[in-house]
């Protein structure tokens, strides 16, 4: 197979190339640049006592914004491409029948998740998590529901009013940055509060609240989207 | 010549991971599997990231204890790849649930997922 | 001004407020959607104009209370602020001609459509290597996501393997940008570019993916099927976008980074970006689906930017200048151009004739083409311009050999599709649908493009001292062809003989001649016009902006304006030659050979402006280095306008099809401006050499065997305009054969014999003219005996013959005798054989053409055949008078052009007396010949009228015919194939050798380019295949192993 | 009296000489020919005839403007061509008008009663003419290369084109002569004056077999007349000029009249031995050897 063999040939190629880089990499002992400054003075400057989550809501804000929209745009994208068509929902009750423990036990489990992903992205500034990770979880508690209880709906327009509103309130919270406090983003919007309790860090637990509804609503609106494709086949 | 430790572990791991990865993707013709190797090759890459932040002995900068509220740079790994692996995680789910779309679409154009079959473009 | 940061934050809160918007909002979704992308246009075009009128710094704009490194900050800087206004403008008016199409899909639509705009505006300004990536995925999600607005097998694979390509090309930047990081300890740009990221092999390898990437962005051949996929795929308002405003903003990113590669690699870059041009140029050539052609315009015209940015350093201070006009001009032009395509709807560019439906989308057209080849008055014009004169000027020949050829080859397809749309017959099936809010972004573009290329021309050194005005008379009259044709040609005479007048003192001796033939030539030729009845649409506008660039050629004063004007009147002249009937191979290939003469003429500019720092046309008496080489390249430039031998085969088609007024034109007046063109070169330069031999010398040679190869040609014509157009390419032979005697009578020879045949072949060609206008036929063998219907247009034709043969009395000998005292004096007696034999064979085709047409039998069919307009007359007998007049004093004509001479060439080797002309050789009075030849002529003539008036005219049949009568007019007159014996003597010497070989290239490019697009099977996972093998054999390369 | 009006008077006793030299050559040739072949032949003064019985014809007709003017041309060129040139050497009353050209003008001007004629013949419509004409014209074309190579040759020698240089400069015995010192200009231009006489084997023009009498096929009457005169006049200018080019020229009207002869019999003698050519086989044979000798010529003069 001459094809085959080309793309061996390729595939040596360019594991030189990452052997290259990977001999380049010598371990270093201590923080450089940039993430020096932020250990440093991400306290202070922040005051959020989880330093990612300084970094990914606040120094680099933007960047999570911008993650924000891929997400949203994905979304959208889905939404539009598969085109389906939510008044037939209703008529479209040829509803597989899951087990019976299965639907039980995601009766008790989908509360819970959702607890723990509102927990996860509340508590984002202080301890592992934020926004992305709550809202994953959220998502995967209405994977459960699909999984589970095929024949509860969920209002495609309430999932995008809460997405709308969270995204649009997000962007306000960044303006207002401008407006009230040195930058676009700023968290200092809010008052950084005492470090290490829930209500500090300025904006970052508002954001990742919204970040975190925003990515739930989402997440599921993709699922739920591509569940009903496929309930049409 | 020091002692492997595991964050060389780790990038060999990525690095592998993503070749693997590579690999799939270029060779197998299911797109479905195509797709799949494409999250692999993500997967290798993260993994890439977070261990290329890795500081040999530190701890995670999250400062929850008072200890780590002081001298703050010589105690934790460098937190800003963690940020960055966040954003590609996302990238990546945004990327991959677009591309099993486009493989959903693609089937339901011809019910094949064969990629030599979706040729009609070219030259 | 409004914070940058706000057109992210506004784009981003309509995006996210259009959410709310389901189905039944979906109209307001989009009104606010264009709203929003209204105001971020707004907000750029006001720090541009801040930039432009100078009172604006570059503005950082900082997110959150922190200061770069460790925040994203973005930069609006003049750059920034042109493409972000480009990428605005293009969501603004790209949305406004999708409207329908995404309002049909829904609010969502309009959300894909306003976060690419924001992506990219972001991709522009921001510092920060990460943020760089994050937003170049946004943009790139939302391009996937709007390829599939259209949903069909094509769109839907088209974007799939986008997708894979874009996910793997996105792999890299990422491995690039978190080993940079590593290497770095910063993801700011800025802070990247201060450290030599160079010494250490992991950072270089890491700064090779980071490029490699966006490299690979940019779409470089051979990794970019899948952008021609997407191209094709896409709707065409979808494509307009990719092509316009992702391009754009992938350009400058590109720009933005590669100062962090080694100059090594930039080069290595340049190199990839040349080959993509020219490969992708290459493959246009035979694609004959439009959105697939524009896919493969657009990649090799982003692949030129990656050259010339890449090539930077070499280029030094107007890269920017050049990055911009090149990108400005394909932005308008391929957005309008894929909007065109998008409204038209066809599968083929045979079927574009559907064009002629809407004149104005045809207009636009026109503009679009023009644009993107590089012609004036548009940006890239300018832009390659300032590319060729700086890479020549240092020296990079190859590179400017590698953009000259893509260039090329991008015009073969270009205009061979405007030819298709112009001239091809309108498909009847087809008839577009053209609804105002797709109508309107394409108008807009046009406009716009000659406006940019307006101001990049007041942007640039030289291109601010050209003088517009007789270009804007010129288009003036696109705004009133409503008007009829009597008045615009009046206005069009008034024009030309205003300026003349206003003008003619100030032109220097030699330029003064030909500035009369070009416009006195042009008043001339333009009264024949009246003859024309309606309004005659689209010739004004071109024909003046010939006679513009004609007079530009004169005016210039630096050798960017003498350039511009050189492509000024090829534009117009292509035009008019398209106008004619069969004329659609023939205005291509006369635009080709224009096109690669003029980049020869450009290159040669080049060269001999290095080391010099102002660039006059002066700097052609100062050229120290490649002597040789510039006046190779600028004197095989001109002859593509004399038609010499070898580049003559666009002529005898392109003149022979034109209009009756419009042959003259081209014949009598435009091929002069390759004499003119020659004739200052000459001046300048003087005579080089290769080795030892003499540039004139071999000059000599091409002008006797062009000579003989166009008269040769002639004789055998059976076509009159045709024939006519061969002697045209043949005395062109006689005055480049003039010109490279490089002595007083030389010269004097080249430049009468071109004041000659200016008079004579605008004689003859509206003569002729006249007849194909009454006889609806070129054949000659179909006319004869017309001399009873058209006796006008007979004397013309009987006094142009005997000049163009050049027997005594008549003026034409004058160019004979001159030529024979140049050649004895020079010695170069073998040409000038040659040059004799042809001018033999001068009267072969001299009788031919008065014999078949007007001698002979007269047809049935012709017997109330009326003498040839009015107006077609009144040109010829104008002309007639000049020319008896010469003829009876010749030295008023030569005595003057000698004296212009002597600054240039003082030994004035002939002296005249009275009208007594002496040179060593030999001497001649053109009066008294004149006399005698009169005197003796009139004594025979009145002798035989004495002995013979009693003649009784008898009729047409009425001859001594072998034992019967003649059967009918048709088989009785003796014309076709006239010189039959000739022919089977030395007829092997006219075999298309030339032609032929012509026609080998172009087959040839044509298979090459089919073995080359054959590399994009239309499969996604090879396509992912080429991008990993590219990127091996780049660090193969750059790296020299692994 | 005045100068011009003496000079009009002798070009006009120039002409009359020559007129009636060329048609008492045209009777006596024939007439040595029939004798050769023991026939009786024509009367040496049958051109007379021949014009007294064109001119007095009460049948005349013309086909339109060019058909009369055509002759005209046709003898403005032959009498213009002798008027250009200078006759007898050394002699101010036989140096005609050539003070208004040199020899290019002379060369040139042979055309314009070719043209005419051509342009005359081919009104009348008669494809037999029209043949000729297109006959005529490419053996012109084939001809004229050899013989400008030729005269080329010669001004390069004498560094003129003055015919009277080009005389006096062959003064002082016939090893003067340019057809001694200049041999192969010589040769290339008396090849190329085989087929300027039109005679065989270069007769096909008038083919008098085929197409009776070629381009003048539909002319008659004193049209007919004037074409003769100019058969008369027009043949002595060439070889005049001939014998100004390559014999030395004539210091006096007998040895004008002996050497015209003698070439013009150089013409006959060829046209007996030879059969006639087709035109596409004179035309590559004068493109052949006639053109190499004529470029050899020129070499040999420009560099030797």
């Amino acid at each position: 197979m001459l094809k085959n063999s080309l793309i061996l040939i390729l595939i040596l190629g360019f594991a030189a190339i990452m052997l290259s880089l990977f001999l380049s990499y010598t371990p270093s002992e201590d923080l450089k640049g940039v993430s020096k400054h932020y250990a440093e003075y991400g306290k202070e400057e922040v005051g959020a006592a989880n330093l990612v989550s300084a970094v990914v809501v606040t120094y680099r804000g933007f960047d999570t914004l911008g993650e924000v929209t891929i997400l949203f745009l994905t979304a959208s994208v889905i939404g539009f491409f598969l085109k389906v068509n939510h008044s037939k929902d209703d008529e479209n009750t040829a509803v597989k029948k899951y087990s019976e423990i299965l639907g039980t036990s995601a009766k008790i489990l989908i509360p819970l998740m959702v607890l723990l992903g509102v927990y996860v992205f509340i508590n984002g500034h202080l301890t592992p998590g934020g926004g992305f990770q709550g809202g994953a979880i959220i998502a995967s508690a209405f994977v459960l529901m699909f999984i589970a209880l095929p024949q509860r709906k969920i209002s495609h327009k309430v999932l995008s009013a809460v997405e709308s509103f969270s995204g649009l309130s997000y962007v306000l919270i960044g303006v207002l940055g401008i407006i009230l406090a040195a930058g676009f983003l700023d968290n200092q919007i809010l008052s950084l509060g005492t470090f290490g309790s829930v209500l500090s860090a300025g904006a970052i637990p508002l954001i990742y609240i919204l970040i975190g509804l925003k990515v739930g609503t989402e997440l599921t609106g993709i699922i739920s989207n591509l569940k009903e494709l496929q309930n049409e086949q | 010549m020091e002692k492997i430790g595991i964050e060389q572990i780790s990038l060999a791991f990525g690095f592998i991971i993503l070749m693997l990865g590579l690999w799939g993707i270029l060779s197998r013709k299911n797109i479905i599997k195509i797709v799949l190797s494409f999250t692999l090759f993500d997967t290798g890459l993260n993994i890439i990231i977070v261990a290329i932040g890795y500081l040999k002995n530190k701890t995670a900068p999250i400062l929850d204890s008072a200890e780590l509220q002081t001298d703050t740079a010589s105690k934790i790994v460098d937190p800003l790849p963690q940020a960055l692996v966040l954003t590609s995680i996302v990238i990546g789910l945004g990327v991959t649930s677009l591309l099993l779309v486009y493989a959903l679409k693609l089937y339901k154009e011809k019910k094949s997922l064969f990629i030599n079959d979706y040729k009609d473009l070219k030259w | 001004m409004v914070n940058p940061i706000y057109i992210v934050a506004v784009l981003l809160g309509v995006a996210f407020t259009s959410g709310f918007f389901s189905k039944k909002g979906k109209n307001i979704a989009g009104y606010l959607s264009m709203l929003a992308l209204g105001f971020v246009s707004f907000v750029s075009l006001q720090w541009l104009h801040g930039f432009l009128s100078e009172q604006q710094a570059a503005a950082q704009i900082f997110t959150t209370a922190f200061k770069p490194p460790f925040s994203i900050n973005l930069l609006m800087g003049k750059e920034e602020a042109v493409f972000t206004s480009l990428i605005n403008i293009m969501g603004l008016i790209g949305g406004l001609y999708l409207f329908r199409k995404l309002k049909e899909t829904g609010s969502n639509a309009f959300i894909a459509l306003l976060l690419l705009i924001m992506g990219l505006n972001v991709i522009v300004m921001t510092r920060d290597l990460f943020n760089l990536f994050v937003f170049m995925e946004i943009s790139s999600i939302a391009i996937a996501g709007l390829i599939i607005l259209s949903q069909n097998v094509k769109s839907i694979s088209s974007g799939f393997k986008y997708m894979l390509a874009g996910g793997l090309i996105s792999g890299m930047l990422l491995l690039g940008t978190v080993f940079l990081y590593y290497f770095t300890g910063t993801l700011n740009i800025d802070g990247m570019l201060q450290q030599n990221l160079n010494l250490v092999k992991g950072s270089s390898v890491a700064v090779f993916l980071v490029i490699t990437a966006i490299v690979l962005e940019l779409k470089p051949f051979p990794a970019n099927g899948w952008g021609v996929d997407v191209y094709e795929g896409a709707d065409a308002g979808i494509s307009a976008l990719i092509s316009s405003a992702y391009a754009t903003a992938s350009v400058y990113v590109f720009m933005k980074l590669i100062p962090v590669a080694s100059e090594q690699f930039q080069f290595l870059i340049a190199a990839i970006g040349i080959i993509t041009f020219v490969a992708s140029n290459l493959m246009g050539l035979r694609q004959s689906n439009p959105n697939r052609l524009l896919g493969y315009s657009s990649i090799s015209q982003i692949g030129l930017l990656m050259a010339i940015i890449g090539l930077s350093s070499v280029i030094g201070e107007s890269t920017n200048f050049i990055v911009i006009s090149i990108l400005v001009s394909h932005y308008f032009a391929k957005a309008g151009l894929f909007w065109i395509s998008g409204i038209i709807k066809t599968n083929s560019i045979r079927d574009w004739s559907v064009l002629r439906h809407s004149k104005i989308l045809l207009v636009s057209f026109g503009i679009f083409i023009f644009a993107l080849v590089g012609l004036p008055p548009f940006p890239s014009f300018f832009g390659k311009w300032e590319l060729i004169m700086n890479l020549s000027g240092s020296h990079n020949f190859i590179w400017v050999t590698a953009i000259l050829v893509g260039s090329f080859l991008e015009a073969a397809y270009m205009f061979r599709w405007l030819g298709y749309a112009i001239k091809l017959e309108l498909p009847s099936e087809i008839k577009p649908v053209i609804k105002l809010n797709k109508i309107i972004p394409v108008i807009l573009f046009a406009a716009s493009v000659i406006t940019a290329g307006y101001f990049t021309g007041m942007n640039h050194e030289y291109g601010k001292l050209i003088n517009y005005i007789p270009l804007a008379f010129a288009l003036a009259f696109v705004l009133i062809e409503f008007l009829p044709v009597f008045i615009k040609n009046t206005l069009a005479i008034a024009g030309l003989a205003l300026y003349f007048y206003l003008n003619y003192q100030s032109y220097t001796d030699i330029s003064r001649i030909f500035a009369a033939i070009f416009l006195l030539g042009g008043i001339l030729t333009l009264l024949a016009g009246y003859a024309y009845k309606g309004k005659r649409l689209g010739f004004f506008p071109f024909a003046l902006m010939m006679f513009a660039g004609l007079i530009g050629l004169i005016e210039a004063k630096s050798t960017l304006e003498f350039f511009y004007a050189w492509e000024l009147m090829t534009i117009g002249s292509y035009f008019l030659i398209i106008r004619g009937k069969k004329s659609i191979t023939h205005a291509l290939s006369y635009m080709l050979f224009s096109i690669g003469g003029a980049y020869l003429i450009m290159a040669g500019l080049g060269i001999a402006s290095i080391g010099k720092a102002d660039l006059t046309l002066s700097i052609l008496h100062q050229v120290t280095e490649y002597a040789p080489l510039v006046f190779i390249l600028l004197a095989v430039g001109f002859m593509t306008k004399t038609a010499s031998i070898g580049l003559h085969i666009w002529l005898p088609g392109a003149h022979a099809e034109a209009e009756a007024d419009v042959s003259p034109m081209v014949s009598a007046i435009l091929l002069k401006a390759g004499v003119f063109g020659l004739l200052i070169l000459l001046m300048a330069m003087g005579e080089q050499f290769i080795g030892k031999v003499s540039i004139p010398y071999l000059l000599s040679w091409v002008g006797a065997l062009t000579a003989l190869m166009g008269n040769m040609m002639a004789a055998f014509q059976e076509d009159a305009k045709k024939l006519l157009a061969y002697s045209s390419i043949g005395a062109l032979g006689y005055a480049v054969f003039g010109l490279s005697l490089m002595s007083h009578l030389g010269w004097l020879t080249a430049i009468s014999f071109s004041i000659t045949h200016f008079m004579l072949k605008a004689l003859l060609f509206l003569a002729i003219g006249g007849v194909v206008w009454r006889l609806k036929t070129k054949d000659m063998y179909k006319m004869g005996g017309l001399i009873k219907r058209m006796p006008f247009s007979f004397f013309s034709v009987l006094i142009g013959i005997i000049v163009l043969a050049g027997v005594p009395p008549l003026t034409g000998f004058s160019g004979k005798w001159l030529f024979y005292q140049a050649v004895m004096e020079k010695q170069w007696f073998l040409q000038g054989a040659v040059l004799f034999f042809s001018g033999i064979i001068a009267f072969l085709y001299c009788f031919r053409l008065i014999h078949a047409i007007f001698l002979g039998q007269l047809k049935d069919e012709h017997r109330n055949v009326k003498e040839a307009p009015f107006w077609i007359l009144v040109p010829q007998y104008i002309l007639l008078a000049v020319l008896l007049g010469f003829s009876f004093l010749p030295g008023s004509m030569l005595k003057p052009i000698g004296n212009m001479l002597l600054p240039f060439l003082p030994d004035g080797a002939i002296h005249w007396n009275g009208q007594l002309a002496t040179t060593v050789y030999g001497y001649w009075n053109g009066k008294t010949v004149m006399i005698i030849i009169v005197g003796i002529f009139s004594v025979v003539f009145g002798w035989l009228w004495f002995m013979n008036r009693k003649a009784r005219k008898i009729k047409q049949f009425n001859i001594v015919y072998a034992a019967e009568r003649p059967f009918r007019p048709e088989t009785t007159h003796f014309a076709y194939n006239f010189f039959a014996p000739y022919k089977k003597a030395i007829g092997f010497l006219v075999a298309p050798g030339i032609t032929n070989f012509w026609n080998r290239i172009d087959e040839g490019a044509h298979a090459v380019s089919d073995k080359f697009t054959k590399l994009y099977n239309g499969n996604g996972q090879t396509y992912l295949i080429h991008i990993v093998a590219f990127i091996v054999v780049i660090y193969l390369i750059s790296f020299g192993g692994f | 009296m005045d100068p011009i009006l003496v000079k009009i008077l002798y070009a006009l006793l120039t002409l009359f000489i020559v007129l009636n030299y060329g048609l008492l050559i045209q009777g006596i040739v024939p007439k040595i020919g029939a004798r050769v072949g023991r026939r009786h032949g024509i009367p040496f003064y049958q051109a007379y005839l021949d014009i007294i019985k064109n001119y007095s014809k009460r049948t005349r007709v013309t086909h339109g403007i060019m058909f009369y003017i055509g002759p005209v041309f046709r003898l403005t060129g032959g009498i213009g061509l002798l008027m250009f040139m200078p006759v007898i050497f050394g002699s101010n009353m036989f140096q005609n008008f050539s003070f208004t050209g040199d020899l290019l003008l002379v060369l040139y001007f042979q055309f314009f009663g070719v043209l005419g004629m051509a342009l005359g013949a081919a009104e009348s419509g008669h494809p037999h003419s029209a043949i000729g004409v297109s006959r005529g014209l490419s053996q012109t074309t084939a001809f004229e290369f050899p013989l400008t190579l030729g005269v080329l040759s010669l001004a390069v020698q004498y560094q003129t084109l003055n015919i009277s240089d080009i005389v006096a400069a062959q003064q002082g015995g016939f090893m003067h002569w340019s057809i001694m010192t200049n041999p192969l200009a010589a040769a290339a231009m008396l090849i190329a004056f085989l087929g300027a006489m039109g005679r065989a084997p270069f007769d096909v023009v008038l083919a008098p077999q085929e197409i009776p009498i070629g381009p003048p096929t539909e002319y008659q009457s004193g049209l007919l007349g004037v074409l003769q005169l100019n058969r008369a006049i027009f043949p002595i200018a060439k070889l005049i000029l001939f014998m100004n080019l390559l014999f030395g020229g004539a210091t006096s009207w007998p040895e004008l009249f002996l050497k015209t002869f003698l070439i013009y019999m150089w013409s006959v003698f060829v046209g007996v031995v030879f059969p006639r050519f087709r035109v596409d086989h004179s035309v590559r044979w004068f493109l052949g050897v006639p053109l190499l000798i004529g470029i050899l010529a020129i070499i040999v003069t420009k560099f030797f």
